[in-house]
């Protein structure tokens, strides 16, 4: 381990109880949606709740939350403390680069990633939610490798074909590296056709959430 | 900009780390490189760290903080350049003071416009050298 | 210019008039079923056609495709000579892969273009379709970086203002970078709400798809 | 496995490009690594290089293709490992003499189980050195 960073990451996170990325390689399943509504809703029930926007190179929580990212404030303490939206510890690469575009080659990625989990303070949480880009490369890798004892992921998927397939890659990887899962939820969809693949792979089927026009 | 201190926890976590690893508490010298791209206060660096070192189970005699100087490279056209941070926009630097990374929302190729550049050197905190002392 | 694969790539395709990259930041929006759907249509109309997958982490045109990817016969001859398949020369790199998962970080995405783009020989064809990934990150990247004198951009959005986001802050980078863009396709709609995102950029607007149910 | 001659011209097409830069036609050593990952065949890339370097405006006196071992690094938990090549499935060797990189759908640490590992060296062909001759 030759990055500083790496060490005081888990620390940062010791005061969070769930932390909990949701994730797909396929993209346009939800995952924003579901991941920014869910920590909306727990913060709502009361839970002490923080959200983290993984999504760098096209980051887009902060559109579901129809804010200005760039304009939040943000107080520095030993660190960042993330600014508080609707109930909810908020942050994301935005908060910094706006909505400008930001394209990232991986390492890149990989230094974003350990650079604000390594600042930011995020105190005493029940939960956070993360969401991830499509695919899986550096960021995922990066919550897997780094933090993988810690998470219990969230899996989304709608019930097409390409979204069954993309689902089944990113489960088999979890399970053969022993990562929790906490569910799987089958988004825009009337039918619960994914609870085969739920036990498939052994894994709780958490609903389904119809299309809503 | 006081969010120094995380940083300086992280390296004084990692320079203990490595420390005792080596069965060791005492640090005769620990150099640290700061690029100049997060442009990081010095001061308030320093400060963190001398704070930070007082409650730790660690003896470092110098820490020398020396500033890396900012070279980018385009991977495009292969100029490369070094933007001087001090006449860059207060609000985008401090962007790139919280998240390096940022710098490819704010700055391309100044002769072909890509913003696919490589930061050859000057991103940001990194350790350079430590220099242990006796073992303990 | 320190890898040797870089000089050959742009010579392994002096033989395709047309390479169009098939373009959103958005995950979802139809980039791989346009991409596929489109050479499908080139091929049938007579065209000499290609269609390279560069969803390396989640490869999915095979899947449009209905074929099992690592099951066709592949020809060496001074190279790979890709597999026609319904007529089109395919690429993908789940011709070796096949259907398991394939996590990669940034490196290893530049490595496998790089190597792909090399040994792949299209011979002459008038479109080379590219179906690419979600985000702004190495595929494009390399993608941009070594051919970009040679592409010609097909971007596809939905009206949803986080797919209207996500395409503007792709046009911008296209833009100032002085890429080509062939033109906008809207997905899924029914309306023709993104004919003034291609006013305001003046880019070409192809038209809008309806969602088939 | 005759892919090898695409990767040839590569590697020709930069030898030649590197020496004309420095007005010279003439290589008195070239130095190849065969990452033994990619499994490449040593005979059919020397017989593709020397057919290819026989329409070529350009003379090499010696090419020594290297073997260099593949050592992978897993990020997850550390473990340094070395696949024997011989013993992995023909199909999926075959997988990775095209793409190398295909290795993270095959191979994961033995120890955790991780697909994030490094291939820390013998990934594929790469260039080693080259030993201008004199000016033309
Ligand atoms: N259950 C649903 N009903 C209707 N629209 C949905 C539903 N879930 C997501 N969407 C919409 O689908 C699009 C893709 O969702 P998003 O959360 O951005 O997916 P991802 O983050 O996986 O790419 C967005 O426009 C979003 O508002
Ligand atoms: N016009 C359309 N009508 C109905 N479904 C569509 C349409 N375009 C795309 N889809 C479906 O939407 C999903 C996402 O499309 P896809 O091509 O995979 O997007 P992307 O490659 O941009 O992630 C797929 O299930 C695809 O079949
Ligand atoms: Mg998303
Ligand atoms: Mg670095
Ligand atoms: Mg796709
Ligand atoms: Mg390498
Ligand atoms: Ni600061
Ligand atoms: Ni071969
Ligand atoms: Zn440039
Ligand atoms: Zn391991």
């Amino acid at each position: 381990m030759s990055d500083p960073r790496l060490l005081v990451i888990p620390k940062r996170l010791m005061g969070v109880k769930h932390i909990i990325p949701v994730m797909s390689s396929k993209g346009g399943v939800g995952k924003t949606l579901i991941s920014t509504v869910l920590s909306l809703i727990s913060a709502d029930n009361g839970y002490r709740t923080g959200l983290l926007d993984l999504d760098f190179t096209n980051p887009s929580t902060h559109i579901v939350l129809g804010i200005e990212p760039d304009k939040l404030e943000i107080i520095e303490e030993k660190g960042v403390i993330p600014p508080t939206v609707y109930g909810v510890k908020y942050m994301s690469i935005a908060l910094y680069s706006g909505d400008n575009p930001l394209p990232l080659r991986g390492e890149a990625v990989s230094e974003a990633f350990r650079e604000i989990l390594a600042i930011t303070r995020w105190g005493d949480l029940d939960y956070l939610f993360i969401d991830t880009p499509p695919g899986i490369s550096d960021e995922h890798l990066e919550l897997l490798t780094y933090l993988g004892d810690r998470i219990e992921a969230l899996l989304v998927a709608t019930p097409s074909p390409l979204s069954i397939k993309s689902v089944e890659r990113l489960i088999e990887l979890l399970v053969e590296g022993k990562y929790r899962i906490n569910g799987l939820i089958e988004n825009m969809s009337d039918t619960r056709k994914l609870v085969s693949v739920s036990k498939k792979y052994n894994i709780r089927y958490l609903g389904n959430i119809p299309y809503y026009h | 900009m006081v969010h120094e201190w995380a940083l300086a926890e992280a390296l004084l976590d990692y320079v203990e780390n490595y420390a005792k690893q080596k069965g060791i508490n005492h640090v005769k010298r620990l150099v640290v490189k700061l690029g100049v791209l997060q442009s990081i206060d010095k001061e308030i660096l320093s400060f963190s760290l001398n704070q930070l070192l007082s409650l730790r189970d660690i003896v470092i005699d110098k820490i020398d903080l020396i500033d890396e100087p900012v070279v980018l490279k385009c991977r495009r056209c292969g100029y490369e350049w070094s933007p001087k941070m001090d006449d860059v926009d207060e609000s985008i630097r401090e962007a790139i003071h919280f998240v390096p990374e940022t710098v490819y929302s704010f700055f391309k190729c100044p002769r072909c416009g890509s913003r696919d550049f490589e930061i050859v050197k000057g991103r940001g905190v990194e350790i350079d050298s430590i220099e242990l002392g006796e073992e303990k």
